[in-house]
C-alpha cells in the first residue's frame, strides 16, 4: 500500500490550497514553508483584481484553516533537502531552522518585538520600513507566533548582550537554545508550489531603479497601498513622503524582453496588476490624481479583466501604447521625466511624480537549485517543465507542481492548479486514503435541554496583556454576581494547555451547562474553547467569548478604569447572550459516493476520469451524440501537441472505464438536493442519486454577423479558426496554393455586446499562421489584431511568428477592417497606425478569430443546481480569486469554457481541480453542514417570499401548498439575511436570534 | 341628472350581477351606502340580489385590496393542517380597483397573498377620494347631516345650513398628489380612464417636514403621534399588513411595550411605516381610518419618496418588478455610510 | 341635592379654582393640547367650556384603566432587596378632576363598575377622580343614549352635572365628592330654574326597550343569524371601536423588563384582535373574523345584560362615527331584533 | 451641554468577517480609541434589521454603529448589499422623525482596516458626545406609576 501522506512545498496560496484539499480528502500533509509564516506573495497584496477584494480578508480564513487543521503538519522555517524513492513511497528530508520562540508558549502579545532594540529592514514590506529582530511578519500571520531573526538578534550574535525579549516575555517562550532539526518524512507524493520571485529591475539601468528614489516596483507600491503596510495605506512617495499626483506605470519590465532581462515570456499578470493599482491609487488619492500606463499590448485576457480595463479608462486612467526609453530626474525635487517613442515613431517626453515598474515574474534561484536536487526538468525559461495534457505533472513521477513556478499566472489559475495537483497527488494514493490521518474522538454529549442555566465564566489575564490594564480579579468577582453564573475564575493564560485541561474538569465538577470566556478574540480562539466544551461533554454552541483584549485592554491602554468597566460590560453581555443559547445539532449529510458530470467535452471527460480512477462511480451526461465537444475540431496545442490522438485516447478511456456510465444525447431535466445528496433526473427518465456534480457544458464559437461578418458564409475564402483546424486535421492540401492569408483577430470579442476577451484566439490564430507558413513558406500572412495577447510562454510563439515574417497590423474599433469582394476576390482595407494610412490587401484566404460564447444550456443547468451565472451567461464561480472551480452552492463544481474562454491545458487543469474539490466530498461518509441555521416559525410566516429573494444560497424556498417558507438547513450558511428581511419575525437564526442579540444589547446597559 | 359616479355605479351593478349570475365569481368586493353622511361601506356581494346595493362615490376611501387575501381564503374549503390541497379551481373574487388599489393587488400577488388566477380585477379610474375630515373642518363643529355629491361639487347640509363646496378642495392629500389614478392591472375596465394627473411636486408634504430642523422634526413627530391609542386601525386598514403576528403583538421577543408609552408608540409607527417601504402606494387608508386624526401616512410617503429617489422604483407598478428591498444594485447610493462620506470628502 | 347657579364668568372662575388643588382634565380640542398620559384629554390651564353637544373624542375610561397601569414591579438582580420578588406599587391616592364629561360617559363608569366592583385599581381610581359632567342640550344625530337607558341629562356616575341654560349655568352637586368642590359663596339656584331642569330630565328620560327585548330572545337564534357575515365582511379587525368605547373594559397583562427591572403592566386589549383569544396551544376559539364581530355585539347587547341588567353600551356613538368602515351598532341592534 | 462626567454608550453591531476582524486588528496594532463602544458580533451586516437598531436606542444606546464588509467583500455574497438598502431607507426615516443623523451610523470596515476602525470609533464617539445623551425613543419606566 502507498503512504497516506503528501509533502507540499511552499506555503503561498497555491501550497495552502493544495494542502487543504489533500488534508480534507483524507491525507496527512506536511506543509513546508521557508519563512516564518504561510501566506506567500498574496498576503503582501493590498487588493486583488478584478474584484478589488481585500487580499488579507479573503486569504486569512484559508490560512487559519490551514494552521488549525488536524492533518496538516505545518513546518515553517523549513526547506526540502532531498527526495528519494518512487511514487507512493518517497523519503523526504526537510531541514527546519530554529525559531527561537517556543510556539507552544508564545501568545503573540508582541512584547518581545516591542522591547527588541534591534531594527532591521522589513523584508515583508520589501525593505520599506523597519521591523525588529524579534518579529511577526504580518498581523494575520499563521502560525501567529513570533520569531527571532538569528542574523540580527544581538543575543544570538553575542550571547549575554541583550535578551530583552526573554525578560519581557510573559509566557517564557523565548528559547535562545533552539536548534535546527532535520525531519525525515515518509510520503506518497509531492506537490511543489514554490511560487515566483519578482524580477529585480536594478540591472535595467534605463529605469533608474535603485538610483532614483521615486522609481519603485509594483510589489513595493502594493505595500504602500496596504493598510497594514509601512504607510498604513496612505499613498506616499519614497523621496519626501508627499502624496504623488502624477504616476506612471511601465509595463513589461523584465518581461517580453530578449535584450536585457533574457525573459522572453510575458508575465501574464502585470497588465491587470498595474490597472488595478492605478484604480486603487486613484481611490486612495486626495483630489486630482493622474495615472498613466505605458504598455505594448494590453493583456486583459481573464474573466472580468477587459471590463475592468474599460472602466479604468472611463475613470481617467490614461493608457499609452509606447515603450519607455529612459527615466531621468526632472528636477531636484524627485520628479521624473520619461522619454518614450509613440506608435508612429515620434519621441515624446512626460513628467511624473513617481514611476512604478511593472516587474515581471521569474523563477527563484533557490527553485532552480531545488529542481536540480530533485532531478526535475526545467524549461528554457527555467520554469518547472510540465506535460501539456497534464499541466501539473513534472518530469518526475509522483512529483506535481502548481502555481507560478510552472509559468507566470494569476491567483485563480494558481488555485485551480493547486487543486489539480492535489488531485493527482491524492489519486495515486487513493487506496491509502485516511490511513495516516488522525480522527478526533469526543465523549458523549450531556443533554442540558431541561436544565436551568449554570454558567461558568473564565476571565483571562493573558499574561499582562489584559491584566496590565483591566482589573481581572474585579471582573471575575463581578461575573459571580450575574444571574445564573455559578462559577467564575481568572487564569493567567486561559488558552494554555494546563488551563484547558483544568477547564474540562471544572465544567464537569461544577456541572456547568453554559460557558463564557473573557479573553481575546473569538476569531482566533473560539474553535479552541469550543473544542474544550466538547471534551467536557458539552455541545460546542453553548459558548460565548467576551473580547476583553483585542477590543478592550489593547485599545484602552491609558484608561484602566474605563477598560475594567468595559470588560465587566462585555462579560455581562456574553453571559446574557449565552443564557439563551441552546445545544445545536452537528448537522451532517450522508454522502452518496457518486458523481454526475455534465458535458462530454475534454473538461467533462477529464473530471469524470479523475473521479472514476479514484473508484467513485460517475455518470457522464452529454447533450450531443458524441463525446469530445469542441476538441473534435482542434488541431494542435500551441506547444505543437496534436489534439486528435489525445482526444481519441481520452474517449476510449472514458468509454472503457467500468465506473463511468456515459449517457449520450441526454440532458438534465430536473435536479434537487444539496451537497452529498443530490437527485437528478435525466431526459431519458433515469433518476440519479449523487453526492457531487461537475458542470462542464462548454462554450461555442461565435458565428460572425453584422459588422463582424466579413463575408463569412458568403465568400468561400472566409473561414473561422475552427474550420481551418478541421482542414488541418483532415490534412487538406488547399493551403499549398494559398498566396496570401489574412487573419482578423477579436471577431466579436471585446465589443460592447461581448465585452470579454476570448483569451485563446490570439495564440490560436498565430499558431495557425505559423503552421500555414510551415506548410507553405511562400505564403504572405497578415494578422490584423487589436492587442496581441500571447500571455505567459505563448509569447515565444508570437516571437516565432514574427521571425517567420508574418506581418502584424494593428486595428482599433474606430477603424474596423472593411472586407468586400470583387468578382470573388476578397478586398480588405484596413488602417495601419504605424504609417497612419489605409492599406489594401487581396488575400486568398481570410481567417476569422471568432469569440467564444457560453452555451445556452449553461444557464439552465445552473438553475437546476441553483448556481449563479454572470451577466454574459458564463457560470459564476463562488469566488473569482480563491474558489475558481466551486459554485456558491456546495457540492457543485465547474470547469472549462462554461466558466470562461480558455485553452485546452487550462480546461484540463480546471477539470482536475473540480474533481479534486469533488473528491473532498466523496471521500467523506458524511459532510458537515452549518449548525447555526435559520429556522421558520410556520405560525408566524405569511409566505411573502422576501426571505427567498434575499437568500444568496437558495436555502430558503416556498412550500407552495402551505404558502410558508422553508429553510434547507443543508444549504443555509447562517448569515441571517432572511431573518433581518422578514417583517413578520418568522425566521430566526439559531443562537443568534433576535432574542439573544437583544439580550446582549440590554446587558450592555446594566 | 346622472353623474359620473352614478354611471359608474350602474356599470358596477350590472357587471357584478352578470359575473355572479354566470357563476364566474363567488363574490364581488365593492362598496355599499353607509349609514352616515360621507360614508361608504366596504361590501361583499355574494348573490345577484346583493348587487343592487353596490355604489361608487368619492367616499370609498378604504383600500378594498385590504380584504382580498382573507376573502379569498374564506372561500376555500376548510382544510386541516394535514389535509391535502383541494383539487380543481378555487372560487374567484371580483374586486374594484383604482390605481393605488391595483398596485397593492400587484404586491399581494408578488408576495403570494393573492392568486392572480382567482381575482377578476375591475379597474376604475380614481377621481380622488374626499377627506371627510376636510369637509368637517370647513363646517367647524356644525353637524353635517347630509351630503349630496355631484361631479365637481358637494352639497352639504345640516341643521340651519345648506352649502355647496368644490369637491377638489376637499379631496384627500394623497389623492391630490397621486400620478397613477388608473389601475396598472385589470381584467375589466369600468368607466373612463382618469388619465394622467400632473403634479409638480408629489412630495411637497414630505419636503415640508424635511426642511425643518432636527429639533423641529422631533417636536413635530412627538406631537403628531401623541394621541395614538394603539387601536391599530392604521395597520389593519393597510392592504400590506398581513403578518400573522405583528411585531407589536410579539411577546417573544418583546420588541415594544404594548401600552401607549410614547416610545413604544413611536417605535410602532416607525416600524409600521418601514415595513411598507417600497410597497406602499400611498392609498391613504391608514390616515383615513385613524380615529384620532393622526397623519401617519406622511411616514410612508417619505419612504416612497426615498425609494423613488434612491432606487428609481415605485411600488406595484408591474408584476415582474422586484420589490426594492429584495434586490440591490452594486452601485446603490451609499453616501450615508460614514466611511464613504470620508472618502467623498477626501475626493473633493 | 344642591344646585348652584352661575353666569359664564362665574362658572369659569369656579372651575379654574379646582386646578389649584388637583389636576383638571378636559376634552382636548386638538392633539397639541394632548396631555400624553390620557390621549384626547388635556390638562386644563385655561377654562374651555365644552360645545353644546356630542361626546369627547376619547372616552373617559383612560382615567379608570390608564394604560399602562403597573400591577407589580421586581428586580432581576440577585443582590437587590426586591431581587426576584414581585412587589405591588403603593396605591395612588392623588385626586384628579375630569371636567366636561357627557352623561353617557358618566354612565359608563357605573356600567364598568358592575364587573369591576371588586377590582382594586379601578376602585382606587374611581375614589380619587371627581367627574364633572356637562349635559347635552343638543344631542348629535349619532347619539342614542336614550335607546340604551341613558339620558342627555343623566347623572349616573357623575359627581357634578353642569347644564347650560339660556344665559346661565346650573351645577347639580350629586355626590359627596362633588360637594367637596363646592365652596362657600356659591349662589343657589332658584326653584323655577330647578323645575326647568327637572322637566328637561323627565322629557329626555331614557328607556332600555331594545335591551329588554333582546334579553327575552333565544341566544342560539341570535348566534346563528345570517346577517353576521354581512356585518363582519367589512370589519377590519382594528380596535378603534373597542378603544373608543367607554364601556369596553378588556385588558391584557404583560411583563416588561428594562435594565434589570421588571414591571407587570396592564393595558387595553380588544376582542377584535385575533390574538385576544389565542390559546397557548395555538388553538383560537374565535379564529374567524365573523366570530369576533359577533362576540363583540353579543357581549354588549346580550351577554352583559343577561348577567348585569343594562346593555353594555351608553349610546355615545363614537364607534358609529369613528368605525373606519361604518359598522353601525344601531343597525346591528335592529338586525338582532329582527331575527326570528 | 451636559455635565462632564457623562460618557455616551454606543452599541456597535459588527459583522464577524470584516468589521469585527478590523476591530481585532485595531487591537493587535494597539490603535487607541475611546472606551464607549460595546461591540455585538453578528454574522453579517445583513443580519441587522431596523428593529434591532430601534431596540438598541430603546434600551438606552446613545449611539449605534453598524459596520459590515465593503461592497463586494461580503462573506455571504450579498448580505451587505441588502443591508445597505435597508439602512439607507431606515436612516432617512429616522432623520425624518427628528433623530439626529449622528446617533445612528453605518460604516464599511474591512479586516485589514484596523486604523480606520479606530478612527471611526473616535469619530462616532465624538459626534455622539457632541449630541449629548439620547432622549428620543429611549424607553423609561414610569417610576411614579
Amino acid at each position: 500500500m502507498p503512504k497516506g501522506s503528501v509533502l507540499v512545498v511552499g506555503g503561498g496560496i497555491a501550497g495552502v490550497q493544495a494542502a487543504l484539499d489533500l488534508a480534507d480528502s483524507g491525507f496527512l500533509v506536511h506543509l513546508v514553508e521557508k519563512t516564518t509564516a504561510i501566506g506567500g506573495r498574496m498576503s503582501q497584496l493590498d487588493k486583488t483584481f478584478p474584484t478589488n477584494d481585500c487580499s488579507a480578508c479573503i486569504l486569512s480564513p484559508k490560512l487559519v484553516e490551514c494552521g488549525r487543521h488536524l492533518n496538516i503538519n505545518l513546518l515553517t522555517l523549513s526547506d526540502l533537502v532531498s527526495l528519494e524513492g518512487e511514487p507512493g513511497n518517497f523519503k523526504a528530508v526537510v531541514h527546519q531552522r530554529p525559531r527561537y520562540v517556543d510556539p507552544t508558549k508564545c501568545i503573540a502579545c508582541g512584547l518581545c518585538a516591542e522591547k527588541c532594540p534591534k531594527k532591521v529592514d522589513n523584508e515583508y514590506n520589501l525593505g520599506i520600513g523597519k521591523r525588529k529582530a524579534a518579529y511577526l511578519s504580518f498581523p494575520q500571520a499563521v502560525p501567529l507566533k513570533y520569531a527571532i531573526d538569528p542574523d540580527n538578534c544581538i543575543w544570538l550574535k553575542k550571547p549575554g548582550r541583550c535578551g530583552a525579549c526573554a525578560k519581557v516575555c510573559p509566557a517564557g517562550a523565548i528559547n535562545f537554545d533552539d536548534k535546527a532539526v532535520d525531519h525525515e518524512l515518509e510520503v506518497g507524493s509531492v506537490v511543489l508550489a514554490l511560487g515566483f520571485s519578482p524580477y529585480d529591475p536594478s540591472e535595467l539601468d534605463f529605469t533608474g531603479y535603485g538610483r532614483l528614489a521615486n522609481v519603485i516596483t509594483t510589489m513595493e507600491f502594493e505595500r504602500y497601498l496596504s493598510p497594514s503596510g509601512p504607510c498604513m495605506g496612505h499613498m506616499e512617495r519614497p523621496s519626501d513622503g508627499k502624496e504623488p499626483k502624477r504616476v506612471a506605470w511601465l509595463q513589461c519590465v523584465g518581461s517580453r524582453d530578449i535584450n536585457r532581462s533574457c525573459h522572453p515570456y510575458c508575465s501574464s499578470v502585470c497588465c491587470m496588476f498595474a490597472i488595478k493599482q492605478a484604480v486603487i491609487a486613484k481611490e486612495h488619492a486626495h483630489g486630482e490624481f493622474a495615472p498613466s500606463i505605458f504598455f505594448m499590448d494590453m493583456r486583459t485576457h481573464g474573466k472580468g479583466f477587459e471590463e475592468y480595463y474599460n472602466r479604468a479608462r472611463e475613470n481617467g486612467v490614461s493608457f499609452h501604447r509606447a515603450r519607455v526609453h529612459s527615466i531621468l530626474p526632472a528636477d531636484d525635487e524627485g520628479n521624473l521625466r520619461l522619454r518614450y517613442v509613440n506608435e508612429q515613431g515620434g519621441i515624446e517626453f512626460a513628467e511624473f511624480d513617481m514611476v512604478i515598474l511593472s516587474t515581471g515574474l521569474e523563477v527563484d534561484k533557490n527553485t532552480i537549485k531545488l529542481a536540480e536536487r530533485l532531478n526535475l526538468e526545467l524549461d528554457e525559461d527555467n520554469f518547472i517543465k510540465t506535460d501539456v495534457f497534464n499541466p501539473v505533472a513534472t518530469s518526475r513521477p509522483g512529483v506535481f507542481v502548481c502555481g507560478a513556478v510552472a509559468e507566470p499566472k494569476d491567483i485563480p489559475q494558481s488555485v485551480m492548479e493547486a487543486s489539480a495537483a492535489a488531485l493527482e497527488a491524492g489519486s495515486i494514493l487513493a487506496p491509502a486514503r485516511w490511513s495516516a490521518t488522525a480522527v478526533k474522538e469526543y465523549p458523549l454529549e450531556r443533554d442540558i435541554h431541561a436544565e436551568p442555566p449554570r454558567i461558568g465564566v473564565f476571565v483571562c489575564h493573558c499574561g499582562i496583556n489584559i491584566a496590565s490594564v483591566v482589573d481581572v480579579k474585579a471582573v471575575t468577582e463581578y461575573a459571580r454576581t450575574l444571574p445564573d453564573v455559578v462559577f467564575s475564575q481568572d487564569n493567567l493564560f486561559t488558552c494554555s494547555q494546563d488551563t484547558i485541561d483544568q477547564m474540562v474538569n471544572t465544567i464537569k465538577e461544577q456541572n456547568l451547562n453554559r460557558v463564557v470566556v473573557s479573553s481575546c478574540s473569538p476569531r482566533t480562539h473560539e474553535p479552541l474553547f469550543q473544542e474544550t466544551l466538547r471534551d467536557a461533554g458539552l455541545n460546542k454552541y453553548v459558548f460565548e467569548m467576551a473580547n476583553i483584549r483585542d477590543q478592550d485592554s489593547w485599545v484602552h491602554k491609558n484608561e484602566p478604569e474605563a477598560a475594567t468597566v468595559k470588560a465587566m460590560d462585555l462579560t455581562r453581555m456574553a453571559v446574557a447572550r449565552v443564557r439563551g443559547e441552546e445545544a445545536l445539532p452537528y448537522h451532517t449529510v450522508k454522502v452518496d459516493k457518486s458523481a454526475v458530470v455534465i458535458g462530454g467535452g475534454i473538461g467533462g471527460m477529464t473530471a469524470a476520469l479523475s473521479l472514476a480512477e479514484q473508484n467513485f462511480p460517475v455518470t457522464l451526461v452529454e447533450k450531443s451524440a458524441q463525446l469530445g465537444g469542441n476538441a473534435n475540431n482542434l488541431f494542435r496545442t500551441w506547444q505543437d501537441d496534436k489534439v486528435q490522438p489525445y482526444l481519441a485516447e481520452t474517449i476510449a478511456k472514458v468509454n472503457n472505464h467500468p465506473r463511468i456510465d456515459v449517457q449520450l444525447s441526454c440532458e438534465i431535466t430536473e435536479a434537487g438536493g444539496s451537497v452529498g445528496k443530490f437527485t437528478t433526473t435525466l431526459s431519458n427518465g433515469q433518476n440519479l442519486q449523487h453526492g457531487v456534480a461537475v458542470v462542464a457544458v462548454g462554450g461555442k464559437a461565435y458565428s460572425p454577423e453584422g459588422d463582424w461578418q466579413f463575408l463569412y458564409g458568403q465568400n468561400d475564402k472566409v473561414h473561422t479558426l475552427l474550420e481551418i483546424d478541421r482542414m488541418l486535421i483532415d490534412e487538406s492540401e488547399d493551403f499549398k496554393a494559398t498566396g496570401q492569408a489574412v487573419f482578423i483577430h477579436c471577431v466579436g470579442s471585446r465589443i460592447p455586446e461581448r465585452p470579454w476577451c476570448s483569451r485563446v484566439c490570439c495564440t490560436h490564430a498565430i499558431d495557425q499562421a505559423v503552421k500555414l507558413k510551415e506548410m507553405n513558406p511562400d505564403m504572405d500572412i497578415f494578422m490584423l489584431y487589436r492587442d496581441i495577447r500571447t500571455y505567459g510562454q505563448r509569447e515565444r510563439l508570437y516571437q516565432k511568428a514574427r521571425a517567420l515574417g508574418i506581418i502584424f497590423v494593428r486595428y482599433d474599433l474606430d477603424h474596423i477592417p472593411a472586407v468586400s469582394e470583387d468578382s470573388g476576390q476578397l478586398i480588405i482595407k484596413t488602417h495601419d497606425p504605424i504609417v497612419d494610412a489605409e492599406i489594401t490587401l487581396q488575400p486568398d484566404l481570410l481567417v476569422l478569430a471568432t469569440a467564444i460564447e457560453p452555451q445556452a444550456t449553461g444557464s439552465s443547468v445552473a438553475k437546476f443546481f441553483k448556481c449563479a451565472i454572470d451577466a454574459h451567461g458564463f457560470l459564476l464561480e463562488a469566488h473569482m480569486k480563491l474558489r475558481p472551480v466551486d459554485f456558491a452552492t456546495d457540492g457543485v463544481y465547474l470547469a472549462g469554457l462554461c466558466h470562461y474562454p480558455k485553452p485546452l491545458e487550462e480546461t484540463i487543469a480546471q477539470a482536475k481541480a473540480a474533481a479534486a474539490r469533488a473528491t473532498i466530498v466523496l471521500s467523506l461518509d458524511e459532510v458537515p453542514a452549518e449548525s447555526i441555521t435559520a429556522q421558520v416559525d410556520p405560525a408566524k410566516c405569511v409566505g411573502c417570499g422576501v426571505c427567498v429573494e434575499v437568500c444568496a444560497y437558495n436555502a430558503v424556498s416556498m412550500d407552495e401548498d402551505k404558502n410558508i417558507s422553508l429553510v434547507n438547513a443543508d444549504l443555509c450558511k447562517g448569515c441571517g439575511a432572511c431573518v433581518a428581511g422578514c417583517r413578520s419575525d418568522a425566521l430566526t437564526l439559531q443562537n443568534i436570534g433576535n432574542e439573544q442579540i437583544m439580550a446582549a444589547v440590554e446587558a450592555a446597559f446594566d | 341628472m346622472a353623474t359620473i359616479n352614478s354611471k359608474i355605479s350602474e356599470e358596477i351593478r350590472a357587471l357584478a350581477g352578470k359575473l355572479l349570475e354566470e357563476k364566474k365569481i363567488a363574490a364581488f368586493l365593492g362598496y355599499c351606502q353607509g349609514s352616515l353622511p360621507m360614508t361608504a361601506r366596504p361590501f361583499v356581494a355574494r348573490t345577484p340580489e346583493d348587487t343592487d346595493k353596490l355604489i361608487w362615490n368619492s367616499f370609498c376611501v378604504l383600500n378594498l385590496a385590504n380584504y382580498l387575501p382573507e376573502l379569498l381564503k374564506s372561500l376555500e374549503p376548510p382544510r386541516g393542517p394535514r389535509d391535502p390541497a383541494p383539487e380543481g379551481p378555487l372560487p374567484k373574487v371580483a374586486i374594484l380597483a383604482t390605481g393605488c388599489w391595483s398596485r397593492n393587488i400587484v404586491i399581494q400577488i408578488q408576495e403570494n397573498q393573492v392568486d392572480r388566477d382567482r381575482v377578476v380585477i375591475c379597474g376604475v379610474g380614481s377621481r380622488g377620494m374626499v377627506a371627510q375630515a376636510k369637509v368637517k373642518e370647513l363646517f367647524d363643529g356644525r353637524e353635517i347631516l347630509e351630503v349630496i355629491e355631484e361631479d365637481h361639487k358637494l352639497l352639504v347640509s345640516g341643521n340651519g345650513f345648506n352649502e355647496e363646496i368644490n369637491r377638489w378642495n376637499v379631496v384627500r392629500d394623497n389623492c391630490l398628489t397621486c400620478i397613477h389614478p388608473d389601475p396598472v392591472i385589470f381584467d375589466i375596465r369600468i368607466g373612463d380612464e382618469a388619465g394622467q394627473r400632473k403634479n409638480d411636486n408629489r412630495f411637497a408634504e414630505v419636503e415640508k417636514i424635511d426642511n425643518k430642523s432636527t429639533a423641529e422634526r422631533s417636536r413635530w413627530f412627538t406631537d403628531e403621534f401623541a394621541s395614538c391609542i394603539r387601536c391599530y386601525a392604521c395597520r389593519n386598514a393597510c392592504p400590506l399588513c398581513y403578518c400573522p403576528t405583528c411585531f407589536v403583538d410579539d411577546a417573544k421577543p418583546q420588541w415594544v411595550g404594548k401600552s401607549i408609552d410614547q416610545v413604544d408608540t413611536s417605535i410602532f409607527h416607525i416600524l409600521r411605516a418601514y415595513h411598507c417601504a417600497g410597497r406602499c402606494t400611498d392609498c391613504g387608508s391608514c390616515e383615513s381610518v385613524c380615529p384620532m386624526g393622526i397623519n401617519m401616512r406622511i411616514l410612508t410617503k417619505k419612504l416612497t419618496s426615498d425609494v423613488l429617489n434612491l432606487y428609481g422604483s415605485e411600488a406595484g407598478m408591474a408584476l415582474d418588478a422586484p420589490l426594492p428591498l429584495t434586490t440591490y444594485r452594486q452601485d446603490d447610493p451609499q453616501n450615508f455610510i460614514i466611511t464613504e462620506q470620508a472618502a467623498d470628502k477626501e475626493g473633493e | 341635592m344642591k344646585v348652584y347657579k352661575f353666569d359664564k364668568p362665574g362658572l369659569e372662575a369656579w372651575i379654574k379654582k379646582w386646578s389649584e388643588t388637583a389636576p383638571v382634565f378636559y376634552p382636548a380640542p386638538d392633539a397639541s393640547e394632548n396631555c400624553g398620559i390620557h390621549p384626547g384629554w388635556g390638562k386644563m390651564t385655561e377654562v374651555v367650556l365644552p360645545q353644546s353637544s356630542g361626546p369627547a373624542k376619547s372616552s373617559l375610561k383612560t382615567f379608570y384603566f390608564p394604560q399602562p397601569e403597573v400591577l407589580a414591579t421586581s428586580s432581576l438582580k440577585k443582590n437587590d432587596d426586591d431581587g426576584l420578588l414581585l412587589t405591588e406599587p403603593a396605591p395612588v391616592v392623588e385626586k384628579q378632576v375630569v371636567f366636561g364629561v357627557r352623561p353617557c360617559d358618566g354612565r359608563s363608569v357605573e356600567l364598568n363598575n358592575l364587573p369591576y366592583a371588586e377590582e382594586k385599581l379601578f376602585q382606587q381610581n374611581r375614589e380619587r377622580t371627581v367627574l364633572v359632567g356637562f349635559s347635552c342640550s343638543e344631542p348629535k344625530s349619532t347619539c342614542f343614549c336614550q335607546a340604551t337607558g341613558g339620558s342627555p341629562y343623566g347623572i349616573d356616575g357623575l359627581d357634578i352635572l353642569i347644564s347650560r341654560q339660556d344665559d346661565h349655568f346650573l351645577a347639580e352637586i350629586i355626590t359627596d365628592k362633588g360637594a367637596k368642590l363646592a365652596e362657600n359663596g356659591l349662589i343657589d339656584a332658584g326653584s323655577e330654574e330647578i323645575a326647568i331642569l327637572e322637566k328637561l330630565r323627565r322629557e329626555n328620560a331614557g328607556n332600555n326597550d331594545k335591551g329588554e327585548k333582546l334579553k327575552e330572545k333565544d341566544l342560539s337564534s341570535l348566534y346563528n343569524a345570517s346577517f353576521w357575515n354581512r356585518v363582519s365582511d367589512s370589519c377590519l379587525n382594528c380596535g378603534a371601536c373597542t378603544f373608543l368605547c367607554p364601556t369596553c373594559y378588556c385588558f391584557d397583562i404583560q411583563d416588561e423588563v428594562l435594565h434589570g427591572r421588571g414591571q407587570r403592566i396592564r393595558y387595553w386589549d380588544s376582542c377584535m384582535f385575533p390574538l385576544y383569544t389565542l390559546h397557548t396551544t395555538g388553538h383560537n376559539p374565535r379564529g374567524l373574523k365573523v366570530q369576533r364581530v359577533r362576540n363583540r355585539f353579543m357581549h354588549k347587547l346580550k351577554n352583559f345584560p343577561d348577567r348585569f341588567g343594562p346593555l353594555s353600551c351608553v349610546g355615545c356613538g363614537r364607534c358609529v362615527v369613528e368605525c373606519p368602515v361604518n359598522i353601525d351598532i344601531r343597525e346591528v341592534m335592529d338586525d338582532l331584533l329582527a331575527v326570528e | 451641554m451636559t455635565d462632564k462626567t457623562w460618557e455616551p454608550k454606543i452599541i456597535a453591531f459588527l459583522c464577524t468577517w470584516c468589521s469585527y476582524a478590523g476591530a481585532d486588528l485595531a487591537g493587535v496594532s494597539r490603535f487607541q480609541y475611546p472606551p464607549n463602544i460595546r461591540i455585538v458580533k453578528v454574522p453579517c451586516s445583513g443580519r441587522i434589521s431596523p428593529n434591532l437598531i430601534l431596540n438598541a436606542l430603546r434600551t438606552g444606546a446613545d449611539g449605534v454603529l453598524v459596520s459590515g464588509c465593503h461592497p463586494g467583500d461580503c462573506h455571504y455574497i450579498s448580505g451587505n448589499y441588502f443591508a445597505r438598502r435597508r439602512f439607507a431607507l431606515f436612516e432617512n426615516l429616522l432623520e425624518f422623525i427628528g433623530i439626529e443623523p449622528d446617533r445612528v451610523n453605518f460604516s464599511w470596515v474591512s479586516a485589514s482596516e484596523g486604523e480606520q476602525f479606530a478612527e471611526i470609533v473616535k469619530d462616532v464617539t465624538a459626534r455622539v458626545k457632541e449630541l449629548g445623551p439620547a432622549t428620543h425613543l429611549v424607553k423609561k419606566f414610569n417610576e411614579a406609576a
